[in-house]
């Protein structure tokens, strides 16, 4: 398995430089450095990613990258690197509070970079018993950092996430076996018979039928880590119990990984003629999670676990897209992806902040941020704008583009997924009337917070509503014309 | 050389109601009094009381505001303007065209505007409920009045006064809608002009009055003036009804002396017509209360929208 | 391959799908444990076999982990838990042993006609094995939703997942199995652990002493 | 340089200008920095609109590489777009100098100051975009930075309610636009309007009701309205001005660019959906705000009123239309617009005169107020302008809009349709009676308030408000004034944009002699608001001078007479509500189910007697709390799966495999 550590390249390095971060982290001591050591370990993983984008690596074996997953890489590292950077003050005060021991801290730091390694070797994966194995990876790694706080509800989360998980997994497994059934005869027996581009390449030939069942697997089960209603149910909780880190890393790019899974498979049941369309499936999950978690926002009392559920609505509304498929619902599909990474984890930065002033995550025991603390309340407004999807963010693109390129297809859908929209919408700028204006309550004491991630992420997500660099406006319709 | 006696006719008319306003109201004062039996003042008598309050001294309230000393003159000025675009005697006035009939209307809204606001000044409670019924009224006639002129307009295809007259002398036939909008501005006109059975222009008690509740705080010249509108109104009234629904006599555009005194005639009949139905009407009639009003002046709204609707439907087919 | 190999195959994993019956009608806690052990070594044997009719060598590693771990290490550490902890030895069920088996049947039904439908192209020996592989993942899963008991419901779990083993060596040259069943061997134990860390008692639902249930996130 | 471009330039300095307020909160010339740049960028951009609406140029379109990637970000002044710019900076501009003044008492610039520069920049994007995307982002942009305006007190929990409650119906308003343009746009994805005006839409019915919702719901249509009388008096009094005045014209602007513009040619039944609920929007405004105490809440409700009245000279543009009149179409699109022009002038001026009032007093509520005519004069004068003027009488220009409207409805019978023949009447009822209760709700707001004696001590003591607001207010009276007795040339201003949409144009009235307007023919009807006034002022004066002449100049101050039971106290003054009294009598038991309860205690009883009224909202009644009613109920039941446990949580995951496998199989099935 580690044939392909052989020779240093970049895309080795964005697998290497984590995992060997994770076995220094896991046995150096100190606070200080170690936090030091996390951030510079994710920004050379993220110099090594950047450096994929200019020289292209041929593909491997195992490891491979094109359009699609290096967007995803780039992504993965960025935000791995603003949450480093977040993380980095956000422990500092955990551990002076006393929440966490320095013994917790080894252990954390190790675990974060292990999760990165894991995530970059899903994405580069080109064989799918790999990728398998690396989602597998990232799962447990994130259960064990949500049970990190050891208190009763962080080890319910933690065991609910592990064996909702587990069932997700197995089930991902059987369809990847499936998979591999279907395209054997084709391909003929080994290892070839699991590697992307040539299943890609040769799906036509494979067994339509087989493909289909093997899709309904591999769509529960990764779907389990999309976080797609009817599996979300892990998600919520692992959000609003695990240190916020985590919670932006879960949002932001767990969930996408898995969603790439997915979306890998999709590309893969449609160049076969034969198979039933994956896009009615994921139309109806995704629709459906967007309304549910619309509706369960309302009765949300803690702040980080009403986002989390947001979460969810955004990872419905994206799956809706490339549900719909087409060339203008699958680069609307991409960009709010990238756009709900940025925004949700440049949320969960200021609530983290918010959190630890108040001491409190319940939704009642805040109010007045934006006196407060301007600077935390003004971010948390303009974070709930654009995960509400208002101009001028980056968000309201996409779903400009998903909603009026639906409307024009699917009428009803469009309708649906409106007030789907309407919805939750109604329920976010209800709390954060509480949250961030009318009087006061809880602890005004100053923070000493690190916003620099948080505006830099919204900074991003603006810039991206304004004005999209032609470049990336060329790569993304590339892709979403790769996935037709 | 019509300009010029288009711009005499106008000259004369405006004098010509202003002069004849105090008499119509002496002239059915005495006819109400006749009919109730008694001798009743001279027919002069409103010019005698205008001349007597515009020599007393002004008594005016502690906290009465400019906007109270000026609102007399434009309450009169308006009226004043708005009786003169009314044709009278002559359908062939130089500045018929400046106000149509909805700019009339709505004129005379204007100085019940400044009438319901002078009310409120002093700050009694008197003023207050005659300001309130006032606009409350109004809230009623005004609409109707619209129907009306929407009435006869679609009839006439205009809304001018001197065009509508012209057609009612020439080519209007019996219509339905007429006898409605008939019926409809007679009860404005009494609504208007706070006649019984809408209100009782002689009463003095208080929680009777409408108009006089308004004038209350008013005294020397301010109430001459007020006085004098209201009488400029009620002239307005019969004069509209008359130029509308009984337009003969009037003299047309262009038309010889001898026309014009024909017209001069025929109006001061009409005049002498009007007020007198309207005395008989009143002593025949008992005030209502206050809030049986706007059901009465339902009716006219309804009677005006009624006749508007059918001339929609009967037209152009 | 000749047609007694096939039935060996064939027989051995219908066997399978016998012995999750025979978890599912169980009640009783050992009696439930050693079926399971049963199940593994019927699994082992499987494998066993495949990598011999394949000649694939390694497809003994799988084979000699479920021997071992789950034949063996795992059915007697959970006897432990259940000595240790106290646990009940008669299992809670959340729907009665009738009604599971009739459900069993007819998820058994549902893999076959989806399997063999969708299978038709696939080769007779995989074929088979993976409809039989699909009814034994259900079977566990139902386990896993029916019973209320904690240890059964780790049970389930691993059938479940001998479910996929089956499948995974079913499959003519399947790569990188030994390192999925390696892969799931960590799960498993990180279960096992889990229960011992835990102290999960009664119920899957909680996980402590007093039962937790008021520990869920936002309860009311 | 062309005029989009120095309007784009001029958009660019105001969102400068918000930056910059940013950046110099600290300061103390903060306010007068920000407002005096506001009003210099708003005088530019109206001086460019005015060029190019008097020169009658052609339109100018120009792309910034914004926006959506592949078609960027398109902009244009045509003469709709230049005569909204007109009209939206003109009352910016207003609002600019009044806050120069009224800026200096705000507690929280902070919370004003950045936003109103943003909002004025994206009132004026709004009407320069060119595409379905930049249009988009420019209105909710917009709905954003006056939600933050609105929220700007914010510990005041009626705040707090008005601003959710607005953002979301704007939120509604934007989904629906955007469906709208999902429609016109269709699935080829030409956003940009030249696409839209070339091809006609799938279902333009639909597109038509979808801008109902979406530009109704900014405007205030009946039943979307409910967030306006909320949100509009919740803000800062020149944020108010801008809201009522500018921004529902802005949503006006959006439905004519839209349905008159990209909707391609109106069909026979669309003015029968638009005129009843136009009507039926001017009574329930009108109605509302004779209700109200509040005397922001009461300037909101006219503007609901207010838009009722544009939206029926719209709805009658759009049936003359469709029916190939185009004539009478310029017609009513020409009183629409003018009542456009008319209602953000005197609209503004009204709410500066409020937000003097509040400076002065910090009351809103009339029942507090009083006598104010004697210690603010030139406020007073102002805002009684401002009355007569809404109040639609003569010589002011709220009269000849509504004047015009009438006109276009005498149009009326000519057109072939059933429909509107039997609506048009009915809805000119509702217009003339509506008018007429406008009246009396001024005389009621301009009475309560500025007339009788104070009724609290807070009144008492008012001042005379700044010279920089009185500009403001005088400016803006004197606009109503010029508006209203030359009439001709803002017609003829609105000449190009007419012959635009409609394909036809109202005659000249420039030439006419007099400068009297007419509409159709003179033989028709006609009216010269400068000889009315001039009229008028001479019989006034000629009045004041003979009477004093033979009048004698005594005068003798002296308690007020009352028949003689004059009482000290103020509280015997008419109220707010017992002025409305009889009108709630007649028309209140109707429309809002007002109920009035008595409570007289028996002689003997030192309690006070009490009279409590209840008033109900049906619109929110019928349509609102179900709505949320329904939203909570579904929240309730669904949160219940936050609380199940794994065992639960696994089963459903067990069915969705299960019923997908069956699915599945079934599908095979079937297939094969």
């Amino acid at each position: 398995m580690n044939a392909f550590f052989s020779e240093f390249t970049p895309l080795t390095a964005v697998l290497i430089i984590p995992a060997v971060a994770a076995a220094v982290l896991a046995l150096l001591p100190g606070y200080w450095l170690a936090a030091r050591i996390n951030v510079l370990a994710t920004l050379a993983t993220l110099i090594a990613a950047l450096a994929l984008l200019v020289e292209r690596p041929p593909v491997g074996g195992y490891l491979f990258v094109d359009d699609l997953n290096n967007v995803f890489i780039v992504l993965t590292t960025f935000v791995g690197l603003t949450t480093a950077v977040f993380s980095a003050s956000y422990i500092g005060h955990e551990l002076e509070i006393g929440r966490l021991t320095p013994r917790h801290l080894r252990f954390y730091h190790a675990m974060y970079q292990l999760l990165m390694f894991a995530m970059n070797l899903a994405l580069t994966a080109n064989n799918i018993g790999l990728m398998w194995v690396a989602i597998e990876m990232a799962t447990l790694t994130t259960v064990l950092m949500v049970g990190i706080y050891r208190t009763h509800e962080a080890l319910e989360a933690a065991w609910k996430y592990f064996i909702l998980g587990s069932v997700g997994i197995a089930m991902a497994l059987f369809g990847t076996i499936l998979v591999y059934m279907a395209a054997q005869p084709v391909i003929g027996e080994g290892a070839e018979a699991m590697v992307w581009t040539t299943l890609v390449a040769r799906a036509a030939g494979f067994d339509p039928a087989l493909l289909n069942v093997a899709f309904v697997f591999l769509m529960l089960g990764y779907g389990t880590k999309v976080g797609l209603a009817p599996l979300h149910a892990w998600l919520p909780d692992a959000h609003a119990e695990g240190p916020t880190p985590i919670s932006a890393v879960l949002s932001g790019l767990l969930l996408n990984v898995a969603l790439y899974a997915v979306l890998r498979f999709k590309l893969l049941l449609a160049a076969n003629p034969a198979a039933l369309a994956p896009g009615p499936l994921m139309v109806t999950m995704g629709l459906g999670s967007v309304i549910f978690a619309g509706f369960m926002l309302y009765r949300r009392r803690d702040i980080k676990r009403m986002f989390a559920y947001s979460s969810i609505e955004h990872m419905g509304i994206i799956t809706f897209a490339f549900g719909m498929g087409g060339p203008l619902a699958n680069f609307a599909g991409l960009l709010h992806m990238v756009m709900h990474s940025l925004t949700k984890s440049g949320i969960f930065f200021a609530v983290g902040h918010i959190a630890q002033v108040k001491g409190t995550q319940k939704i009642a025991d805040i109010g007045g941020l934006t006196e407060t603390h301007p600077m935390l309340g003004w971010g948390l407004v303009l974070g709930v704008v654009a995960i509400a999807g208002l101009p001028p963010l980056g968000v309201f693109m996409s779903e400009f583009l998903i909603i009026t390129s639906t409307f024009a297809r699917q009428p009803l859908l469009a309708v649906a997924l409106v007030a789907g929209l309407l919805v939750a919408f109604g329920a976010l700028f209800l709390r954060l009337n509480s949250l961030a204006f009318g009087e006061p309550i809880g602890s005004t004491a100053p923070v000493k917070a690190s916003y620099v991630p948080m505006y830099i992420h919204f900074g991003l997500v603006l810039a991206a509503g304004i004005y999209l660099p032609p470049t990336l406006v060329v790569w993304f319709q590339h892709i979403a014309g790769l996935l037709g | 050389m019509v300009l010029i006696l288009d711009l005499i006719t106008q000259g004369a008319q405006m004098l010509i109601v202003l002069l004849l306003a105090p008499l119509l109201i002496g002239y059915t004062r005495k006819l109400k009094a006749r009919l109730l039996r008694r001798r009743g003042p001279p027919i002069i008598q409103p010019y005698r009381d205008l001349l007597r309050l515009i020599r007393k001294e002004v008594v005016l309230a502690d906290n009465a505001s400019w906007l109270f000393r000026s609102g007399p003159y434009m309450i009169f000025s308006a009226t004043w303007v708005a009786a003169a675009l009314v044709p009278t005697f002559a359908t062939s006035l130089q500045f018929s065209w400046t106000a149509d009939l909805i700019a009339i209307t709505a004129l005379i809204g204007s100085s019940r505007f400044f009438l319901a606001l002078v009310g409120m000044d002093v700050g009694t409670s008197f003023g207050g409920i005659g300001s309130s019924r006032e606009m409350m009224f109004a809230s009623l006639a005004e609409p109707a009045m619209i129907m009306i002129a929407f009435t006869v307009a679609l009839l006439a295809g205009s809304t001018q006064l001197s065009v509508i007259a012209h057609f009612m002398l020439t080519s209007a036939g019996l219509r339905v809608s007429l006898g409605l909008a008939l019926a409809a501005l007679v009860i404005v006109a009494l609504a208007e002009n706070a006649r019984v059975p809408v209100d009782n222009p002689a009463t003095h008690l208080e929680l009777t009055m409408v108009h006089e509740a308004m004038v209350l705080e008013y005294s020397g010249r301010h109430l001459a003036v007020l006085e004098f509108a209201a009488a400029l109104k009620l002239l307005l009234y019969i004069s509209l009804i008359g130029c509308i629904f009984v337009p003969w006599g009037l003299a047309p555009v262009g038309s010889g002396l001898n026309a014009y005194a024909v017209g001069l005639a025929s109006y001061l009949g009409k005049l002498a017509v009007g007020g007198f139905l309207l005395v008989l009407f009143e002593t025949s009639i008992a005030k209502m209360r206050v809030f049986r009003v706007p059901d009465f002046l339902g009716v006219a709204l309804m009677l005006g929208l009624l006749g508007m609707l059918l001339l929609f439907v009967s037209r152009s087919f | 391959m000749n047609a007694s190999s096939l039935d060996v195959a064939h027989l051995l994993a219908g066997s399978m799908v016998l012995v999750s019956f025979m978890l599912l009608y169980q009640d009783r806690m050992f009696a439930m444990l050693n079926v399971f052990a049963l199940h593994a070594i019927v699994l082992s044997a499987s494998v066993a076999w495949q990598a011999h009719i394949q000649n694939a060598p390694h497809l003994y590693v799988p084979a000699a982990i479920a021997l071992v771990l789950k034949g063996i290490i795992i059915p007697i550490a959970l006897h432990r838990v259940v000595i240790r902890l106290g646990i009940h030895r008669t299992i809670e069920t959340a729907v009665g042993i009738g009604r599971t088996m009739l459900l069993g049947i007819g998820l058994v039904a549902l893999s076959m006609v989806v399997m063999l439908k969708a299978a038709a192209a696939a080769d007779p020996l995989a074929r088979e094995d993976l409809a039989f592989a699909l009814s034994v993942l259900l079977l566990g899963l139902l386990m896993m939703v029916t019973r209320r008991n904690a240890v059964s419901q780790i049970v389930g779990f691993m059938s479940l997942e001998n479910g996929l083993i089956l499948a995974a060596t079913g499959a003519l040259g399947m790569p990188l199995v030994v390192e999925i069943s390696v892969a799931f061997s960590v799960l498993v134990a990180f279960i096992v652990i889990g229960v011992f860390l835990f102290r999960i008692r009664e119920r899957f639902d909680s996980v402590d002493l007093q039962a937790l249930d008021e520990w869920r996130g936002e309860r009311r | 340089m062309t005029s989009v471009v120095i309007a784009l330039w001029s958009v660019a300095a105001l969102l400068g200008v918000a930056v910059l307020a940013v950046v110099t909160l600290r300061s103390s010339a903060a306010t007068l920095l920000t407002y005096g740049a506001c009003l210099a960028v708003s005088i530019v951009i109206l001086a460019v609109a005015l060029t190019f609406l008097i020169g009658a140029a052609q339109p100018q379109s120009t792309k910034l590489p914004f926006g959506l990637p592949w078609i960027g970000a398109n902009f244009r002044i045509d003469a709709l777009a230049a005569f909204f710019l007109a009209v939206a900076n003109l009352g910016g501009a207003g609002a600019s100098l009044f806050a120069i003044g009224y800026g200096t008492h705000e507690k929280a610039p902070g919370r004003v100051l950045p936003f109103y520069a943003a909002f004025l920049a994206g009132l004026n994007l709004v009407v320069l975009a060119d595409d379905a995307f930049t249009f988009l982002v420019s209105w909710e942009f917009m709905s954003l930075s006056s939600w933050a305006l609105v929220m700007a007190h914010h510990r005041d929990p009626e705040n707090r309610r008005a601003g959710y409650l607005y953002i979301t119906m704007a939120s509604f308003g934007t989904l629906s636009l955007l469906l709208a343009f999902g429609l016109l746009a269709g699935g080829s994805g030409g956003y940009t309007f030249a696409d839209m005006r070339g091809t006609t839409a799938a279902l333009p019915g639909l597109v038509l009701i979808l801008v109902l919702l979406g530009a109704g719901s900014k405007a205030g249509l009946v039943p979307l309205h409910i967030w306006l009388p909320l949100a509009h008096p919740a803000a800062p009094s020149h944020v108010s001005a801008l809201m009522s005045g500018v921004m529902t014209k802005v949503a006006v602007y959006g439905f004519i660019r839209i349905i008159f513009d990209l909707n391609g040619p109106p069909a026979w039944w669309w003015g029968i959906i638009v005129i009843p609920l136009a009507g039926i929007t001017c009574v329930l405004g009108v109605l509302s705000a004779l209700m109200q105490h509040d005397i922001k809440r009461l300037l909101a409700y006219h503007t609901v009123e207010n838009i009722g009245i544009i939206f029926i000279g719209l709805g009658l543009a759009l049936a003359f239309a469709a029916n190939a009149m185009p004539a009478a179409a310029a017609l009513a699109l020409t009183a629409a617009l003018f009542h456009v022009f008319n209602h953000c002038v005197f609209k503004s001026l009204l709410f500066f005169g409020s937000g003097a009032v509040l400076t002065a007093t910090g009351e809103r509520d009339m029942e507090h107020l009083g006598g104010l005519i004697h210690r603010m004069p030139l406020t007073a004068f102002a805002f009684l302008t401002g009355c007569v003027a809404i109040s639609a009488l003569p010589p002011l220009n709220g009269f000849v809009s509504e004047w015009l409207t009438f006109q276009a409805i005498l149009l009326s019978p000519d057109v072939p349709s059933w429909g509107i023949k039997l609506i048009v009447p009915a809805v000119g009822a509702m217009l003339a009676l509506s008018a007429a209760l406008a009246a009396a709700c001024f005389v009621k707001a301009f009475g309560v308030t500025f007339l009788g004696r104070p009724r609290t001590p807070a009144a008492e003591g008012a001042r005379e408000t700044d010279p920089a607001s009185l500009a403001a207010m005088f400016a803006f009276a004197a606009l109503c004034l010029i508006a209203g007795i030359f009439p001709g040339f803002v017609i003829d201003g609105l000449a190009p944009v007419t012959q635009s949409l409609v394909g036809g144009r109202m005659p000249a009235q420039s030439t006419i002699p007099w400068l009297s307007i007419v509409p159709v023919a003179e033989s028709r009807s006609s009216y010269n608001g400068l000889l009315v006034f001039s009229f008028i002022a001479i019989a006034t004066l000629a009045a004041v001078e003979i009477i004093h002449r033979f009048a004698s100049r005594s005068l003798r101050r002296g308690p007020a007479w009352a028949c003689g039971y004059f009482d000290a106290s103020p509280a015997i003054q008419y109220t707010a509500g017992s002025f409305a009294q009889p009108i709630r009598r007649v028309f209140g038991d109707v429309v809002f189910l007002a109920r009035e309860h008595v409570d007289m205690p028996p002689p003997g009883d030192p309690r006070p007697a009490r009279l409590t009224v209840t008033l109900r909202d049906l619109v929110w009644e019928t349509i609102y709390d179900p709505v949320t009613n329904a939203v909570w109920f579904t929240a309730e039941k669904l949160s219940y799966l936050q609380f199940l446990t794994i065992r639960q949580f696994l089963s459903v995951v067990f069915g969705a495999l299960v019923s997908l496998l069956f699915l599945l199989m079934l599908v095979m099935l079937v297939w094969s």
